[in-house]
């Protein structure tokens, strides 16, 4: 049985169902040494906003149970500086780029997505929702399912590139917020992004990150991740979901497609393996492989809810 | 050399004063590896998914005679290093390396000055080796809280034309920190370069000294390492604005007068001029390396 | 250094600060062979509720990364049963009761703790919040301030025993929920239940458990618990907290304590070890002398949040 | 006997067939442990808190001439088995134990027919050894999927006083199901009891033929289990309202015809006839036993 493994994620062919999750492969160009740029499914950049941010001081990272916590703090030099350097040398290594975007008011993310709008190299946006609404308490967009849609839709008017909008799952009604983005015009959803999370430095008796509270990530929010993208899948049939949350084999993106995403981003799993993105896709293709299924698209089908 | 991910298997683990010493067989690795460059190593089966943990390089056997083999020394301080320290030979250990910007060695011979601190001296070890052999004179000064944790004594004492040792309680060498000698051995040696690893209070001090003697000085810096690739962010320092890249490809240029640079990537070697040292808390510093 | 590891948890002395998470140690009896139920610093037993439930199909866990997911279902033998046997066991063995209760409207809940109310050996009551309201749409009480403040007055109008309300971290706004139990009448709060997740059995491709989705314990969910103990502690400073998730070393409950929690219940780890409780106590003791602590409640004022 | 938790040095791990045996020595486990009780292992240093893993236990050395050891064996199925198959001598094994209720021998001396699928077999050499101490006759059949499958077949045919195998492929033995043999074999040794142990369908499979021969039945199940002590309700199995607690406090009766019943407490073993197979997708067996 030969296998496929190329999928369509809202329009755009990707050559593996396995992309680079945001934040978690730089700006891809440190990778360039590790992976072949071009054969991966596709990047996510590390989320880029309209002025440079410094982001948070150190320690912004802490190990713990199968995850880590990090409160990085969206460090990134702008999306001048990213157009001109990043995008560029990304563009000419032929990788699939979905940029991701982090504003502080629906307008901000709005002029993102104009600026990169025909932007050659982009093939899809990204929105990070996970990040505090400043015109609004500085409550985080993606709670509020009001606030997710307007950015949404500001993003939407500035850009004819397809848009994913990125949700947390720290909500009490999931669907709602997914819902309410994809009304707004989203055309999938990136589900999710990492935990809210704090850890205690006992011995020296303060917490392990110097910003408190912090992201967590890795295989021990897996359960939790998958549980989202089947909640979501089960309630917007045919939205395109990218999952994302401890993906760091074949086996863990397949438990993401069978429950109905389209696609999957490896995060934290390409700090301890810096091939884990290519890997995941080989190990996906001979899982398919074993079940005897031509492409990726074919898993849900065979997923049997009852059991 | 571009760093590879080799499965290492262990040919020897034993002590070595209170620390640890692992080598493994690394043949990629070890081809390539310089001065102040380090390994990121995962020990062990663990289904817990632990991140790895970033080691300097002690010694290199490059390949020829044998397969080719890197040894790091370290203290065994958490779970990470416990997992390292249980280690038996035969066993695999998954490394990354060399990873990080190396001490750049002088363009013709001169004379150096190389500062450690515990296990920090465990970079200086192959610093010496590789400076000696392009001929410049090595003085040593190593330093530890107390005798059992200065790194090999003995095999330091061989590296340079001189070995200063300091600890915290006296137990060897003269009582006090391994900075209190420098400005008398700057002077005495007449060394133009300052190479240092350790602690960060030990590094703001020995570049301070540095700046005020007018001597060069790069210091391997430790920060908390993730990914030890530039992928995660998490390893930064404040460096100002002539700082860093050191030869390897600098991320782009930020809109500031210091930015946040990746200390795996443009470090865990800088110049000690281009640590933003009052962002660390270090205002005098700041004042004087300017 | 001596350590007096007592606490006074709602007016109630407790003999530690580690309890035995409710569901995570049977109703005691089981573990008479293993500890010595009196030495514990309580137990909370499974949720009881009027009637006898069987719970749910098998497979009811599934072992995930540095965690499992149970889908119980609540199984217990109903209030009276409960009373004749296990609390009069319990009560006879000496042990410090927490009665967890579980109900499917506040009316039920307002049943369950008059029946309890007056039974000996019950220190404290425990009120499970995250279970389906079927009195509205099947939402879980503890997602739903108003719902889950409608129980706890129903609770505490039942009984003149302190009410502990147990909340989910499946919610947007974690200290919401929280003001609104305390200003029902709860007079001290346990965080935090399992997370909802799932896994897949990609080989079978199927879920794990039979009630497909399931809540994701142990000490993959323990930088969640943390950060949750430490914002509620920080939004209602003097409001007794129960620290739940992953604890499993005596180092484990520290930093639950050091955030602010007054005590912490072992829940998953009592499955690896039968003595964990006990064991955990043990640990938090040496912790304690090492840090040259005279007793738990000192704890929190040892924490440094700011580095 | 109590369980007890005991940390057990491996004393020796070999192949056995298609299996991994493991010997531990665990003096007290072993001093207290009857055949159909099971051991509930956690093996390596392992920081993602995995849960334990159940093994039936095959054979005891009760302390005396030696310290004590129980061994079991397994199939290398997923992560757990695998850990335990990485054992050597020497290491430490956690282990509670002996757990839950072991199979009742009869009264009075009397004809057994012992049947196990695969390394199902395993308690029931335990059983055979018991059994003949006790003057009862013993027939034993074993069967697997295929002859690398079945359980030590040598020792099995000196543990009874007759041998049937059965193999799916006919690679050893009759082909066909454990199950086939059955009716012949009761009628043929006239046992008066009949123990199993293996796979679901064969144990349904089982109590059908022995309640059609009105013959007592019991049976040892397995179902997915965390805490193996009772404590976390996720092992259970719908119980008929006679069935189950086999001399074990019994968990408070449930206002039910049928109630589910935790196998690690009231089981692993229970008696054919008291399972409530109906629920188990099972109708017509219950129709029989009833
Ligand atoms: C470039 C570099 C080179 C190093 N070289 C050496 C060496 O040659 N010998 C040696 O003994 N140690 C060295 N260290 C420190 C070493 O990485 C830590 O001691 C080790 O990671 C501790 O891991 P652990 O799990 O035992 O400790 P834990 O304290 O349990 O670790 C928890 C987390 O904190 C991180 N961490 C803890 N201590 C340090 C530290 N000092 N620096 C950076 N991260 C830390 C760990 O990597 C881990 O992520 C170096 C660090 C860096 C960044
Ligand atoms: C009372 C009892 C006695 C047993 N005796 C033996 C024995 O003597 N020899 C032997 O080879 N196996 C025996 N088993 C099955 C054995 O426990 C499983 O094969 C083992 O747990 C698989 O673990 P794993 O991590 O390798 O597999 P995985 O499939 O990765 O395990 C995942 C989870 O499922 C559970 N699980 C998987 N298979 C089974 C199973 N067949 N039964 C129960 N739980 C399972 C595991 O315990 C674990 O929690 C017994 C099971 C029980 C309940
Ligand atoms: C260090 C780090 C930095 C991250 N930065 C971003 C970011 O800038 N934008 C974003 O949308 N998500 C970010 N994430 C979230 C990841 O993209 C991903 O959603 C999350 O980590 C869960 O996936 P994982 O478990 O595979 O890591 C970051 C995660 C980590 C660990
Ligand atoms: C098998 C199992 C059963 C549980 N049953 C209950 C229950 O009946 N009532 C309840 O309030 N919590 C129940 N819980 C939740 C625990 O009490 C605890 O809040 C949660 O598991 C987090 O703690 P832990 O990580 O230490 O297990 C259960 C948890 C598990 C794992
Ligand atoms: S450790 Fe990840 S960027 Fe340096
Ligand atoms: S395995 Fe926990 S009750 Fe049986």
């Amino acid at each position: 049985m030969t296998v496929d493994l190329s999928v369509d994620l809202c329009g755009v062919r990707l050559r593996t169902p396995v992309l680079a999750a945001s934040g978690c492969f730089g700006f891809g160009r440190e990778m360039a040494g590790w992976v072949d740029l071009a054969a991966l499914g596709g990047i996510v950049t590390k989320s880029v906003s309209l002025e440079p941010r410094r982001g948070r001081p150190t320690p912004r990272m802490a190990e713990t149970p199968s995850g880590m916590l990090n409160a990085i703090g969206l460090q990134n030099p702008g999306v001048e500086a990213f157009c001109a350097g990043d995008l560029k040398f990304l563009a000419g290594a032929g990788a699939t780029v979905v940029a991701s975007l982090v504003g502080r008011t629906p307008g901000e993310f709005g002029r993102l997505a104009e600026r990169l709008d025909g932007e050659p190299g982009v093939a899809l946006v990204e929105v990070n929702l996970s990040c505090p609404n400043v015109e609004h308490r500085g409550e985080v967009f993606a709670t509020d399912p009001a606030a997710a849609a307007e950015v949404v839709q500001a993003v939407k008017r500035a850009t004819s590139t397809p848009v994913l909008a990125k949700l947390t799952a720290d909500v009490t009604d999931l669907v709602a917020v997914a819902r309410a983005v994809v009304d707004a015009g989203a055309d999938g959803l990136t589900l999710i992004n990492t935990l809210l999370g704090m850890a205690v430095d006992t011995g020296r008796r303060r917490p392990r990150l110097a910003a408190v509270t912090g992201g967590l990530s890795g295989p021990a929010i897996r359960p939790v991740a998958v549980r989202c993208v089947w909640q979501v899948a089960q309630a917007l049939p045919g939205v395109p979901i990218v999952g994302t949350g401890g993906v760091v084999t074949g086996e863990d993106a397949a438990e993401f497609l069978l429950v109905g995403a389209t696609a999957v981003a490896v995060g934290t799993g390409s700090f301890i393996n810096p091939r884990a993105v290519v890997e995941v896709a080989d190990g996906l293709e001979r899982y398919l492989a074993d079940q005897g299924a031509g492409s990726p698209a074919e898993l849900p089908a065979l997923f049997k809810a009852e059991r | 050399m571009s760093p590879v991910r080799e499965l290492c298997e262990v040919l020897e683990r034993r002590r070595v004063g209170e620390y640890q010493a692992l080598t493994l067989a690394a043949p990629r690795v070890a081809e390539g590896a310089r001065p102040g460059q380090f390994v990121h190593l995962l020990a062990g089966e663990d289904r817990s998914f632990p991140l790895r943990r970033p080691f300097s390089i002690w010694r290199v056997e490059r390949p020829g005679a044998g397969p080719g083999a890197v040894e790091v020394v370290f203290d065994v301080v958490g779970a990470g290093t416990r997992a390292l320290a249980r280690l038996r030979p035969h066993d695999v250990v998954d490394a990354l390396g060399p990873l990080g910007r190396p001490f750049d060695p002088p363009e013709a011979p001169a004379g150096c000055l190389l500062i450690g601190g515990g296990y920090g001296a465990a970079p200086l070890f192959f610093l010496a080796a590789e400076l000696r052999a392009r001929g410049c004179r090595v003085d040593l000064v190593t330093g530890a809280a107390t005798a059992a944790r200065l790194l090999d004594p003995t095999e330091a004492g061989r590296l340079g034309s001189s070995l200063t040792v300091t600890t915290d309680d006296g137990s060897a060498g003269r009582r006090g920190l391994v900075t209190d000698p420098l400005p008398e051995l700057l002077a005495g040696t007449g060394a133009e370069r300052v190479y240092a690893c350790g602690p960060m209070p030990m590094l703001a001090a020995v570049s301070r000294v540095a700046a005020v003697a007018g001597v060069a000085c790069q210091v391997a810096v430790e920060e908390q390492m993730a990914c030890g690739t530039g992928i995660c962010f998490s390893c930064v320092l404040p460096v100002g604005p002539g700082g860093g890249s050191g030869g390897l490809e600098p991320s782009p240029p930020e809109n500031r007068e210091t930015r946040m640079a990746r200390s795996c990537l443009e470090g865990p070697v800088f110049d000690g001029a281009a640590i933003a040292w009052a962002e660390l808390g270090y205002p005098e510093l700041e004042e004087l390396v300017r």
